[in-house]
């Protein structure tokens, strides 16, 4: 009967007489999952056009962040090291395609995998060894992004908004969309799915496999440049940043690997949903549930659709 | 030239059927148990201090190994991607280090044996979604065990036995007069039980991919819908290979424990260390048990000696060994991935073939 | 309209050799030539290369761990041997792969438009093109909208060739186009190849089982056998050679002979 | 050939949609035990789809298949396949990473029951079934004469071989009724004879019912018992190859030209 | 082997800790090498501060450690407290000690039970009692409730043993808020947890990436960062610097001074740093985890004198680097001699206290640097010795033929 009451009932109440809290609440679970989402965009744009689960995407995040961080304390002006990031990522785009991805058309996807979990260690390596193992801030204001918070009082308690996370959703949105319709309404876009599908067939009709890698590979620089600058807002830019790549899979699972728009929704459905279950629920548990609890909402989801919300059916057939 | 088939007729199809049908295969088998059981207890690796051959290099390849070769039959034989290996040792790990305690008297061996069927029961129960979730949507269902059992190795007391330090140690275990596990236990003695149950373990793995079960395996993984319509039951086959992989992967946790680090907080278990894994499998070639023994190998071995010589010989400090032999590993997969995508056991496959041509080259 | 002598040479295939990763050895000197507006068939069994040489042409090889190990390949006079598919299909030379290949998780329509890929054109040409697929192609038309990996074998091909017609090739190189058509298909298939060849002098290297239709719309042909081009000539004249008849046509003396009465010790036929 | 009338196979009034297509409407049919019978017709007329519900990998929205003279229930295509029904697919679904003889051996899976235990030691029982079945499956090598690449891989053979490999899986299940989806696409006349000749022995030497799908005339003129045609999933003609040839609405449909 | 004093030291330059490890490494270095410059190294023989790699893993620990056998290190300074647990049981067979300077398993300060491990000056659990005492001090704690954000492995909980049995007692409630490894940079949640329970004061058992962004979720959601005090990991400049202003009012506890006031340290800036004989940066000596490591290699320089001295010999053993650490006597006028006088509490080994009940101080974060704001708080060792006691027993209960010791 307890257990039941601390399960259906009580948490209920507490969202009804701390509302403030509540509202707080869906708040973070907003921002996080928008910023879940950004993570996951750079995974399913790599996905997308290549059938490539690129676990290089976390540490792409880091080096952005770092390399930034880095570029701006030897002196460069803010924006001008974001071009000199951009730029850096270009030049990678066009070498990983040169010298992995271009060798290995028409592998099995679990190649590829495996290949882009090489390049990871190739970067980290290299990363660590420029840029040393020292956390640093990320340059938000320098950058132009508004400080400070807007506070909103109601219920007597009041909710906090950042004006970092605001514009850290704002822009994440932004960008999403940009992409979606880029990717869904033009040739490249149609060209990108059709590699995904089959390298060899995509060869046969011109699609140029090592154009299309360069330009997405520089997109997902984009997006882990973006990813970077407000994941290193909310901690700080150091190589543990990686770790939050963990969090974008449960996210490409409800959304689909192959989904820009899931990439956003999905990542808004695990934000909001650990969050609230972490908050009324996770006390029930011992608490600390929040890093498995998306996974289970993502199983949860794939066991009824098999290729997530939005993403391509999966083709079976004989 | 050297390595000719040839001449070498079957007259039975149970000849066949041996594991090493070449006479250069069975008596390459020979001398790699001659140098495991006999040189290297001896010598050990010439140039290396022999504790650390044994602790540092030795041992622990063994047991990757066996994780390497539960891996490849799920991966590689099955076709059942998995990120969770790191927490499936874990349990082996666990459930021995449980079974030890409330029977504080059973043989290790059993022990250890013991705790590969509990973690096949698990794997089972992780390996559920299988039936429904492929490709890489299967990768994040195993990390979906991964991170459960993770959380659970720190927050069920039980299983550590409320220790404060929230780890889990081995302690001296004896076998006829002779102690093989624990902090006294000697590093030879340890070392042959692990090869004894590696090489017990590759043969039992040999003989199940050859027979019946490893097909319904490798039909699955080929194309699991013509599997269905010949009349392998998924359920059954997928289980099957999660229990079996599992209960490799499981015996290797409770040996890394028990027979190696000698204790063992979560973060032994944790995802890194899957990752780790699957490397050694992709990097060794899948669906290949020589595969899994190279796979281990490089990829534990290569950073420590990388380490071992960058330090000893060029004195070059910790710090840039570490990043170099990060770098390196990350270049190998990638070197090993575009060179021959089905790793280092297609290499020596294709090797063995150009040998047989030998000396014209196609 | 197509004649024998005199014509330009567009593609040269010069004594070939292809190995597939680094060891097995399939094209042992196959030499080739397609003529500017000329229909060239390729015809052999099973595994004698001709899929291998057509890849080689459209340099789809390199995908799959194959590589010309010796001789050349040259297309317009200019080796080809530096350039990737993709400027291939720029250069004019675009390939219907066996097997058909489609894009599985794009609609047949989208399919169809990844062909036009590396056209730089209006919408309107596009779609011009794409009603002029539909046009040869009713089938497809009907079923624009649906998955290509939900569409049956035969439409596959139709959409792989479809695909490859949207381009506006040059010069197209055809693997089996006619694997799993219904009979009537495969004719309108040949006489779409026809109709592009006669009206918009489009070249064809076709590789095909089928011996008899091949024949009867090529201009000359090409048997391979083990990775060796064992005889060449018109079109005509393989026709009437008496081995190609028994063994490629299934003719002998009596006419077509049944498949029912074929008898186990029947005589083969081997070049080599 | 005259005994060729008991019914083995039947289905009645199948319907089967996907969404907003219908790829089989109210077709009916039966097959006579141990006749070759052809079903042909346009392409996308449903034809791999009856044979995909003749052996349950589609499951028909209406209609019945009544097998062996009992209406079948529904079943898993696991079931299905031990009921001894066995078939080749239009796109070759081979096991890729396995070789000739292992591919073939996958044929005789479901004959296999040795557990657990004595797969593992591959010793006694297990060994023994292995090699029983083994030359069951090298017998079958021989009869379709590929001997030469039992050891090798089957995803790098030409198309034609592959083929044949199926076929051979296929015969390893030692089926009641074996289907074949369009066996000879891909071949040369030459090929096309041996093709043809297998699938006569099969069926005069091991009694086997074929049903068939093929799109060259003469090869189903030659072979088949008798013929079904679909167009657009709606049942054309049934008849003996002659009778369908002839028929009016067959030539307009498919075959265009009468040959 | 040469002449020389290997004293092996297991790092993590690289990694996700790798800020932290970095600090680390270089204090510890920098102060043998000091000892070398100016002194020649320790008893005339030069000291080896061997490096070894972790990246803080715990598999590649026992790699280091065995890389070592045979080499005759003279004491292990495993880093990480995954690797003092592998290593731990090895120790006696190997006959070399382990110092586990503030970190390690609490139990061990039990030198009966452990005569081979040893974690001056204080363990986690005398730590926590000292926070609390602190918290007493600050603003009572009957009837308070006390929030306690840890990171959710071994570290993070070992010291809730002494809450559980503190609470009662003192009268407070504890609110526990484990991070799971994975969401050290994701903490809103567990800071919407403390906004919803609004404890009085929370703690932290935090460790790399975690503490800035706890501090920072801290500040998001209106906590008060004077009522919030992290352990001595969660107070290092690598976790503050970046925050700057932002982090003003952090507490936390410490055991060693920071600032390069002391004249041990100039001696390592003069010697070493300026030179560039080590890895050291300019702006690192004076930081809280440099001078921390510096004081762990101090204590090893001490027990390594000791032991020349109670041997006679040069060249010391593990074993007798273990009676050295033993009959360590670091005192204010020895801390005086060294240039280190008030830079912590007197150290007095012993047999069976392999802890020296350690005292702390607290310090703050007042926007660019750490002041020290109180003086040394001693633990409750009434409470804290029966839960060691009991700890090292149950920690031997299991383990048949464990090596334990006769103090008198
Ligand atoms: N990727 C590959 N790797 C290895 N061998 C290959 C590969 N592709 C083809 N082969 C081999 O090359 C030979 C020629 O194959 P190819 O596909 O060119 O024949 P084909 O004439 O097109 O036959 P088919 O009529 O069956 O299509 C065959 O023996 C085949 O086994
Ligand atoms: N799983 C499916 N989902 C959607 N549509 C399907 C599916 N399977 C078949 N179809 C459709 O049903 C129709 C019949 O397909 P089927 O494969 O049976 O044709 P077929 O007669 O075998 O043709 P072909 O001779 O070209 O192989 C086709 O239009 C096809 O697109
Ligand atoms: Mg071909
Ligand atoms: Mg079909």
């Amino acid at each position: 009967m307890e257990i039941l009451y601390a399960i259906f009932i009580a948490p209920f109440v507490e969202m009804g007489s701390y509302p403030d809290l509540f509202i707080q609440a869906l708040w973070d679970g907003f921002v996080a999952g928008t910023l879940y989402g950004l993570i996951a965009l750079g995974f399913v744009l790599i996905f997308k056009a290549s059938g490539v689960f690129n676990f290089s995407q976390p540490i792409l995040v880091v080096l952005a962040a770092l390399s930034l961080v880095s570029f701006y304390k030897m002196g460069i002006p803010a924006w001008i090291s974001v071009i000199l990031v951009l730029i850096m990522f270009y030049v990678l785009a066009w070498l990983v395609e040169r010298l992995i991805l271009r060798q290995l058309v028409n592998q099995d996807g679990n190649i590829l995998f495996m290949s882009t979990i090489g390049l990871t260690f190739i970067i980290i390596g290299a990363a660590q060894w420029i840029f040393g193992g020292v956390p640093n801030a990320m340059i938000v204001n320098e950058l132009g992004f508004p400080s400070g918070s807007l506070e909103w009082p109601i219920f007597g308690g009041g909710v906090y908004f950042e004006m970092i996370d605001v514009s850290a959703a704002v822009i994440a949105v932004i960008m999403i969309v940009i992409l979606a319709v880029f990717f869904s309404k033009t040739k490249i876009g149609r060209g990108l799915r059709a590699v995904a599908d089959d390298h060899q067939a995509a060869l046969s009709v011109g699609i140029s496999l090592n154009q299309i890698w360069v330009i997405v590979w520089f997109v997902a620089g984009i997006v882990a440049l973006v990813t970077g600058i407000f994941w290193g807002a909310r901690s700080d830019v150091s190589f543990a940043l990686q770790i939050i790549g963990f969090k974008a899979l449960p996210v490409l699972i409800i959304g689909g690997f192959t989904s820009i728009q899931g990439a956003i929704i999905g990542g808004l459905i695990i934000g909001l949903g650990e969050k609230i279950f972490e908050i009324y629920w996770g006390p029930l548990l011992g608490s600390g549930v929040e890093g498995w609890f998306a996974y289970v909402i993502a199983l949860v989801f794939l066991l009824y659709r098999p290729q997530g919300l939005f993403g391509d059916k999966l083709i079976e057939r004989v | 030239m050297f390595y000719r088939e040839t001449g070498q007729f079957k007259s039975k199809y149970k000849e066949e059927l041996a594991a090493f049908p070449l006479a250069e295969d069975k008596v390459g088998i020979i001398i790699l148990l001659v140098i495991a059981y006999v040189f290297i207890p001896i010598f050990g690796i010439p140039g290396l201090p022999f504790e650390f051959t044994m602790g540092a290099i030795m041992i622990p390849v063994f047991i990757f190994t066996i994780t390497t070769l539960g891996l490849n039959i799920l991966l590689g034989f099955a076709g059942q991607i998995s990120l969770g290996t790191g927490a499936f040792m874990g349990v082996g790990a666990y459930s021995c280090y449980k079974i030890m305690t409330i029977f504080p008297d059973l043989n290790i061996i059993i022990c250890v044996i013991l705790s590969g069927l509990v973690t096949a029961v698990v794997g089972m129960i992780f390996g559920l979604p299988s039936l429904k979730i492929k490709g890489f949507y299967l990768i994040v269902a195993t990390l979906a065990a991964q991170f459960f059992l993770e959380w659970a190795f720190i927050r069920v007391a039980w299983l550590y036995n409320y220790n404060d330090s929230g780890g889990i140690e081995g302690t001296n275990k004896e076998m006829f007069g002779l102690i093989v596990s624990g902090p006294q236990s000697d590093a030879l003695t340890r070392y042959f039980i692990v090869l004894t149950l590696l090489v017990l373990l590759t043969w039992l793995a040999s003989n199940v991919i050859r027979g019946r079960i490893g097909r319904s395996w490798m039909m699955i993984r080929d194309m699991d819908i013509a599997a269905e319509l010949i009349g392998v039951r998924p359920l059954t086959a997928k289980l099957s290979a999660f229990a079996f992989s599992s209960f490799y992967i499981g015996i290797s946790g409770a040996l890394m424990v028990f027979f190696w680090l000698g204790a063992a907080e979560v973060e032994s278990f944790d995802v890194s260390h899957s990752f780790t894994y699957l490397f050694m499998v992709i990097i060794g070639g899948l669906g290949s048990i020589t595969g899994s023994y190279m796979g281990a190998a490089l990829v534990w071995v290569i950073p420590v000696l990388i380490k071992e010589i960058g330090k000893t010989v060029f004195g070059f400090d910790a710090f840039i060994m570490e990043n170099f032999s990060i770098i390196f590993l990350g270049v190998a997969i990638v070197v090993i991935l575009i060179v021959e995508p089905h790793g280092l056991a297609r290499l020596w496959q294709i090797t063995k073939q150009k040998l047989r041509l030998w000396p014209f080259p196609y | 309209m197509f004649d024998d002598k005199n014509q330009e040479i567009l593609l040269d295939v010069s004594n070939i050799e292809v190995v597939y990763n680094n060891i097995i050895l399939v094209l042992r000197g196959v030499s080739l030539t397609v003529e500017k507006g000329g229909i060239t068939a390729l015809l052999g069994g099973n595994g004698a290369g001709k899929s291998t040489t057509l890849k080689s042409v459209s340099n789809l090889l390199r995908s799959e761990r194959g590589e010309v190990t010796k001789g050349t390949i040259s297309y317009n006079g200019e080796s080809i041997k530096d350039l990737d598919p993709a400027d291939m299909v720029r250069s004019g030379v675009i390939q219907v792969m066996e097997g058909r290949h489609c894009f599985e998780h794009l609609t047949v329509e989208e399919n169809l438009l990844t062909g036009a890929y590396t056209r730089k054109v209006s919408g309107s040409e596009i779609q011009e093109s794409l009603d002029l697929v539909y046009n040869y192609f009713p089938r497809l038309k009907e079923r624009r909208k649906s998955l290509a990996g939900y569409t049956s074998g035969g439409e596959q091909q139709m959409v792989a060739i479809g695909r490859a017609l949207m381009s506006q090739p040059e010069t197209i190189l055809l693997d089996e186009p006619s694997m799993g058509l219904a009979p009537q298909l495969v004719e309108e298939i040949f006489e779409i190849v026809k109709q592009l060849n006669e009206k918009e002098s489009v070249a064809f290297l076709l590789a095909e089982q089928n011996t008899n239709v091949a024949l009867k719309y090529a201009h000359k042909g090409y048997i391979l056998e083990s990775g060796r081009v064992v005889m060449d000539g018109p079109a005509k004249e393989l026709r009437e050679n008496p081995d190609v008849k028994e063994f490629y046509l299934g003719m002998s003396e009596e006419g077509r002979s049944s498949f029912k009465n074929t008898k186990s010790y029947r005589r083969r036929k081997r070049w080599l | 050939m005259s005994e060729k009338n008991s019914v083995i196979m039947e289905v009645k009034n199948i319907n089967l949609r996907f969404g907003g297509v219908i790829a089989i409407q109210d077709v009916s049919f039966n097959i006579f035990e141990g006749e070759i019978r052809a079903i042909i017709g346009p392409n996308g007329a449903g034809k791999s789809s009856m044979l995909n519900v003749i052996n349950g990998f589609y499951h028909p929205q209406e209609g019945e298949v009544w097998f062996n003279g009992e209406k079948r229930p529904s079943m898993e295509p696991y079931q299905i396949a031990k009921t001894g029904i066995a078939r080749t697919f239009q796109n070759i679904a081979l096991f890729k990473g396995m070789t000739t003889i292992e591919n073939v051996m996958t044929g005789r899976q479901l004959k296999m029951n040795k557990n657990f235990f004595w797969q593992m030691l591959r010793y006694g029982p297990a060994i023994d079934e292995e090699v029983q079945h083994r030359r069951r499956c090298e017998e079958i090598i021989d009869f379709l004469e590929i001997n030469h690449i039992r050891k090798t891989p089957v995803g790098s053979l030409p198309y034609g071989l592959q083929k044949r490999v199926e076929l051979a899986r296929a015969l390893a299940m030692d089926p009641k009724i074996l289907l074949l989806d369009e066996p000879m696409a891909g071949m040369n006349v030459e090929e096309k004879q041996d093709m043809s000749r297998f699938i006569i022995d099969v069926n005069e030497e091991f009694g086997t019912t074929i049903a068939l799908i093929e799109h060259d005339m003469a090869v189903v003129m030659d072979l088949a018992d008798r013929v079904v045609v679909l167009d657009y999933g709606k049942l054309l003609a049934d008849g003996t190859p002659a009778e369908v040839q002839s028929n009016q609405a067959v030539i307009d449909a498919y075959l265009g030209v009468p040959h | 082997f040469a002449d020389e004093l290997l004293v092996p030291h297991m790092t993590y330059r690289v990694g996700p800790f790798a800020a932290n490890g970095t600090m680390i490494a270089n204090g510890f270095t920098d102060y043998f090498l000091m000892l070398n410059e100016r002194d020649g190294g320790i008893g005339g023989i030069k000291v080896n501060p061997e490096e070894c790699e972790t990246g803080y893993k715990a598999q590649v620990g026992v790699e280091c450690y065995e890389s070592y056998r045979g080499k005759n290190a003279l004491v292990h300074t495993p880093n990480s407290t995954g690797i003092t647990l592998q290593i731990l049981q090895k120790a006696p067979e190997d006959e070399v000690p382990i110092l586990t300077m503030g970190y390690g398993l609490s139990a061990a300060a039990k030198g009966e039970t452990f005569p081979w491990a040893f974690n001056y000056p204080a363990s986690y659990w005398s730590q926590m009692t000292s926070i609390l005492s602190y918290i007493d001090s600050q603003t009572g704690l009957k009837g308070k409730k006390i929030g306690f954000l840890y990171l959710d492995v071994g570290y993070g909980r070992e010291p809730i043993p002494v809450l559980e049995e503190l609470g009662p007692k003192m009268g407070f409630e504890t609110l526990l808020v484990p991070v799971a490894g994975k969401e050290m940079q994701n903490q809103s949640s567990h800071w919407l947890t403390i906004r919803k329970e609004k404890p009085d004061w929370v703690i932290m058992w935090g460790w790399g990436a975690m503490n800035p962004t706890a501090i920072k979720e801290a500040a998001k959601t209106r906590f008060p960062l004077d009522r919030f005090i992290g352990n001595w990991w969660s107070g290092a400049h690598v976790d503050t610097q970046s925050l700057g202003a932002k982090a003003k009012g952090y507490l936390a506890s410490s055991y060693t001074t920071t600032g390069t006031s002391f004249p041990a340290i100039q001696d390592m800036i003069k010697y070493v740093v300026e030179p560039g004989k080590s890895k050291t940066k300019m702006d690192m000596p004076g930081k809280v985890l440099y001078n921390r490591a510096m004081f762990n290699a101090v204590l090893i320089a001490e027990a390594i004198m000791e032991a020349q001295k109670m041997t006679g010999k040069k060249m010391v053993t593990g074993a007798d680097v273990r009676l050295g650490l033993e009959n360590v006597k670091l005192d204010e006028a020895r801390l005086k001699e060294l240039g280190l006088e008030g830079f912590t509490a007197p150290v007095m080994g012993g047999c069976a206290d392999h802890e020296n009940g350690g005292s702390i101080f607290v310090q703050q974060w007042d926007g660019s640097d750490w002041i020290r704001q109180t003086d040394l708080i001693p633990p409750m060792t009434d409470v804290v010795q029966p839960l060691l006691t009991a700890a090292a027993e149950k920690y031997v209960s299991d383990k048949s033929g464990w090596t334990t010791q006769k103090c008198n």
